[in-house]
């Protein structure tokens, strides 16, 4: 198929846009922690910039998108190899799935999404990872969980794909597998020193703010460069998650303002993810009013979830699992019923629109299968890198705050007194 | 030698200065502090967790005076800081045995 | 007439652009804020981000780009029912003015504009509303005011259109219709309580600074998208939007150095917004060295039209009125000198390019009725929701900020200290 | 040659994006001066968007572009004349070269580059410039500077382009030019007071992230954009942009943690855009694994080479030296032996795919070039302005810093305290 | 009248403040401050360039208290804040000539 | 026992440490400041709008010291401090009734 020079625009944009969602989520993050933690909380984001990467080009897109059958790719692409011929075609990616851009274009594009679903785990085990423990459980969950889960659900190869499981731009393969991922995390780590007993207020919810921001004009890369092409349906995405995200905000505001008598500025900012994050799976099958629908109910589930934490007791921070594991079972669920063939010939009718319920079961199983993978491996990741490396900040560490303990600088310098001598 | 420490209101400041000034105080040292008593802070809620803060913002003055100044400067700041509103902060007085001016090595009176 | 990609490409990341610069906007008005209301600015553009594109998808749209005559749109498209079929025309969008992007790429890339629009006169009435009586106008002024505006000067079908004004991305219908709002707003609040005697530093220029950055990027989109299409014309606006803003930071920062002594870097931004402002009506339909007069005219116009509000004493926060109603005029009434075929075949010449008064009577036309339906509708609505929920926070409200008084929060808490007990 | 929509709409995000880098710049240098310099430092990028852009649609352009020969553009395009034409061709874009975008987009374009080449060295003589010096020096240097050495390399009349010398976006004419310029800076203006013994850390590193994470962003137009559409040849350089920052941020941490025992968000920051610096040349010209070899060397080498300023006591206060000028030889001169012709034909094949020396050697005449030129003209300019209004702000001044001296702002005003009175 | 000062642990904050309360201590002022002393601070990176920063962030706190209060508010002070780490911190108490409370004028043991 | 506050300016700071630190000062508070005397503040102008800021920033130390040890430390801080430009600050010293270290109960003299 030929290379068309407006799809190619739209997804190199789009590539351009989920690579700046990790700074986005970075901050949105940042802003929670205290401003002892900010850099760490950074730096754990940033570093999936650098790691994953590399990891990516070197192993990752091919163990993806390799022709490896039905469960994971191989080697052939490791270094990128091949991908970068004229002629050259991703297995799979035929007739239907012809590619009308550059493989390699599509290569950086899902390097991106790569990148940020391990970063979505920082905010649950905000302020007390030894980064040493982190980089290595980055590394190999990236390759031994994302890459797997990926082939599964994204290539026309994959097992789930071929199932007819339907996950537009990452439901399953980026919220659902990170979000169980990051609940592991916690209950292998546990509570921060403290929790829930002391005050932990945000210490620059501006950052957070922010960093919304950031996600919500990145997220249109991520959910609408899904078409790989710049089409109706890619402006039917676009529409979807600006609706949802803010229809999310307005059922989160809404309990919040019912429960707790406020509408707060965190919660409008965590609303629209938790919208974002719903309408991920659904941007490219869903139309009408739905995105809307999915989105309110997404905003008001997930407002709900985050007080799980405190019955519950397992401290997952910034809310990772209230916001991104629940927030993608609800749109991958919901998907089940919202599913519209009018909108997408290439998908399948939901519930609501005679499909019957045999997506909604394939939905159910690309959950289960998810979640399952995904929180076994990362079980005995976590439990292996804490046995050995350690995965978690001493306690002293904890409480100096992880800037100057794992990277001995400091967020803030406002004073104005030289309170510090020049030593080397 | 004495030294008048004041808490007041941060707004209150402006207007403090002003009085203090106009009876020839030649200058003051200011603080922002936190203020704990009868004035109730507020609550925060971040997320549903609800949190209560019972400090309020509040300026900390301290002026050295010569022991016949201090009840003219006290109740010059008593009368500008007061708004009558719980909070309103409280100004006492200590003893001090001596002071240098830096800049001089001046001494005492001179040094202020 | 058929999808091309390579427009949609454009427009799809231009709807992405304008809805980052509402993020923009709030970050370059929270910075001018005392930090004890930063919350509550952010919160003010964000919620509009919720709000209104709910309301744009339902009906706002249908209000705006229905086929309902010269004044206003219908409902035919509520729920944005029929505008993704593929053979799908948008009323009046024929001939020259037939799309060649997917209507939704178009719906949605006008939300944001209307997203955009009503969040522009936060600043005006800063620190100060009382949030619930904020969102009911916000909702209300959105439906009633700027859909119809939009149709009549938007839609091939509305009245100013066909009368020959000329408005590229929204000189009346974005910026004098927003600017003239906040000052009815201002007036129907009053000011904030020590103004202008009591100082009212900015607490936060890098957070306005970063907000102005973020607005220019954006601006691209709004501007140059604007020619639905990746064409010369883009190109054109692009040029002009970036030459105008660059202009109008010179001339905002010549007369502040002439007059206080300092080229401020708050100047700097705010100038550089005035001249965004003041091209946004002409950035399609002006060549040459045009973009820069016009930008330098409204950089020295505008710094001296916020002089005003001292001397009439209507406190203008964050001069909305001076920057986006004088700049949209500037701008509107410049197009009508201006103006070039050579540049837009699909537009008028100005006087300076021997197309006489016509246009220059049209752009007064468009201007007065915006003024004048805007301003009395606002007022309206202003003294309705100010006599019944309440549209100021109460006075010791006020005093305490709007963070804590009307979001429970506080935007920074940079203290080590632990000067908080946890409650629920 | 056809205009192409596709190619089109990919350039036009591509201007918006490097626009976007300066506002990047500006934090990612702001975030490290110290809390009473950050308005200084902000204003010094700032103020480049606004003067550059004028003077490059007045002459800057036309010098850069214009049919002059060999050495420099002329007067031709003055005020952009002409360019809007239909069916003008810019000199020397044809053939193999030709444009199917339009020229109005890629003056836009290169503007944007114009803008943030000398904003670079603001950098290095952070905290002490007087600000109308600088602006002098700033103007001065774009159009006799910039202009000449974009013309040699850029313009396919340019001498270096005819040579052979490769440099895909800018390693020479944006990195090295300005780069050497910073480093006659630091030796004319001298050190900081108190410089190196007295502590001057970061205020804020989180807006020096912040900025790192917009930069990384903005680069995929800076790079990918310099493919001019929208192709196999973008998505490539799309793809080594990104791997290159990867690897240069984990070379940078490792040295780093070697050395000093810990990996910095500093570090991760720095390394990010010492690869970035690295494959502005390269960018479309290498493949395979070699953009995480350049990057990975760039990051060891820029780490080693800041320690420099240290042993040879000038004041490079921000590390343009050690980053820019460094990062952009280590990229131009690696480019000798990873280019590769069957990335891109209209490049040569480096010394590592069978090119012998040539390109080598023609590599280095353009970084001498570049070197020598811009060295002894910016040392005059330099000079001559120190001697005349001055390039450096009083010490007490300095002692003040730049917000107060040179812009009568403050930075931040976070205090409840108020301790200000208004007076006009 | 005296005046307590304490500089403590900033995590001890809350403990002391609770402490204070049980004793019926009706006011207090707090104020964030660095700390230098025995307890060694931390050393910070940046691009290679090492520095020694040899202060700690403490808690400054001031009560007011009746000469007859102050033992029992010293020991409460001591007992609450202490960890038993280096860098607890000192309470020290200073005479005090007079006191008023801004909003009604009450001065002597009535003002707090 | 007594206090020596001392009001400097804030680059001064190291100096004034490292002073104390020959003398055998084993610790001290410091704080962050505003000062307001003779030495001129400065203007800011916002949107035209312009304004008068009165204080300087300043720190201000805090040294508890045996009294035999005041006028020796009072003399190292002046020197140290000096810059013999306006605004060089202020020393003074008061008494202090009881000293107690959290960590261990130490009073007195034992406790700094
Ligand atoms: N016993 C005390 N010691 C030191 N400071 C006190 C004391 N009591 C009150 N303060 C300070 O005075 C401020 C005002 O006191 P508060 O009881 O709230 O109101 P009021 O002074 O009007 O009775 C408090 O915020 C605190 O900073
Ligand atoms: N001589 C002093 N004068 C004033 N404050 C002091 C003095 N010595 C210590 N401090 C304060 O007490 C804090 C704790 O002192 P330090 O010597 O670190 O531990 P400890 O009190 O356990 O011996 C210091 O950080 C400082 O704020
Ligand atoms: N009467 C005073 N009481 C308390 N602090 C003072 C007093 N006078 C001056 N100061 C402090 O000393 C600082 C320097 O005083 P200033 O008059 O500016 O210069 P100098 O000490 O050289 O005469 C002031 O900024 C203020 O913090």
């Amino acid at each position: 198929m030929e290379i068309d020079t407006g799809n190619t625009a739209w997804v190199l944009a789009s590539a351009a846009l989920v690579l700046f969602m990790t700074p986005g989520l970075a901050f949105f993050y940042a802003g929670m922690v205290r401003s002892k933690n900010v850099l760490g909380m950074l730096m754990q984001n940033y570093i999936a910039m650098g790691l994953i990467g590399v990891l990516w080009a070197l192993v990752g897109f091919s163990l993806a998108f390799g022709d490896g059958g039905k469960y994971i790719g191989n080697f052939d692409f490791v270094g990128l190899k091949d991908i970068a011929k004229a002629d050259f075609i991703l297995p799979g990616y035929v007739d239907d799935f012809a590619l009308t851009i550059p493989v390699m274009a599509f290569a950086a594009y899902q390097m991106m999404f790569a990148i940020i679903t391990p970063a979505l785990f920082t905010g649950a085990t905000a302020d007390r990872l030894k980064f040493r423990g982190y980089l290595v459980f980055l590394g190999l969950w990236s390759v031994i969980v994302y890459s797997p889960v990926a082939h599964w659900v994204f290539s026309p190869t994959g097992w789930l794909f071929q199932r007819g499981a339907l996950d537009f731009a990452g439901g399953t393969v980026v919220h659902i597998n990170a979000g169980i991922a990051a609940l592991v995390l916690v209950l292998v780590v546990g509570k921060r020193k403290g929790w829930p007993g002391e005050a932990m207020p945000p210490h620059s919810l501006p950052l957070t703010l922010l960093g919304a921001g950031i996600l919500w004009f990145g997220w249109f890369g991520f959910n609408a460069g899904s078409a790989l092409g710049a089409n109706g349906l890619a402006a039917q995405a676009l529409m979807n998650t600006s609706l949802a995200a803010s229809a999310a905000m307005l059922g989160w505001l809404l309990v919040e303002r019912i429960k707790g008598g406020h509408a707060t500025t965190l919660g409008a900012a965590s609303g629209a993810v938790a919208g974002l994050v719903a309408i991920t799976p659904c941007a490219g099958f869903v139309g009408g009013v739905a995105p809307m629908i999915i989105g309110f109910i997404a905003g008001v589930v997930c407002f709900l979830a985050i007080q799980l934490k405190f019955k519950f007791g397992y401290d997952d921070s910034l809310d990772v699992v209230g916001v991104h594991l629940v927030g993608g079972l609800v749109g991958s669920i919901l998907l089940g019923f919202f599913a519209d063939t009018t909108v997408n010939s290439l998908g399948f009718d939901g519930m609501f629109f005679g499909g019957g319920s045999d997506l909604l079961m394939d939905q159910l199983v690309a959950v289960g299968a998810t979640l399952v993978y995904s929180g076994v491996i990362s079980l005995v990741l976590a439990l292996v890198i804490k046995a050995t490396i350690g995965l978690r900040a001493d306690p002293d560490e904890e409480d100096e705050g992880l800037d100057i303990s794992q990277h001995a600088e400091q967020g803030y310098a406002m004073a104005a007194a030289g309170s510090m001598g020049r030593i080397g | 030698m004495k030294l008048i420490t004041a808490i007041i209101k941060p707004f209150k400041l402006d207007d403090v200065k002003s009085a203090l000034k106009d009876l020839g105080v030649a200058g003051m040292t200011v603080a922002e502090v936190q203020g704990f008593g009868r004035q109730r802070g507020h609550t925060e809620v971040y997320r549903g967790a609800e949190y209560q803060v019972d400090f309020v913002p509040k300026v900390r003055l301290e002026i050295l005076a010569e022991d016949g100044d201090v009840e003219r400067l006290v109740d010059a700041i008593t009368a500008a800081a007061r708004t009558e509103k719980i909070g309103d902060g409280k100004v006492w007085w200590t003893p001090v045995e001596g002071v240098v001016r830096i800049r001089t090595g001046e001494k005492g009176q001179d040094a202020i």
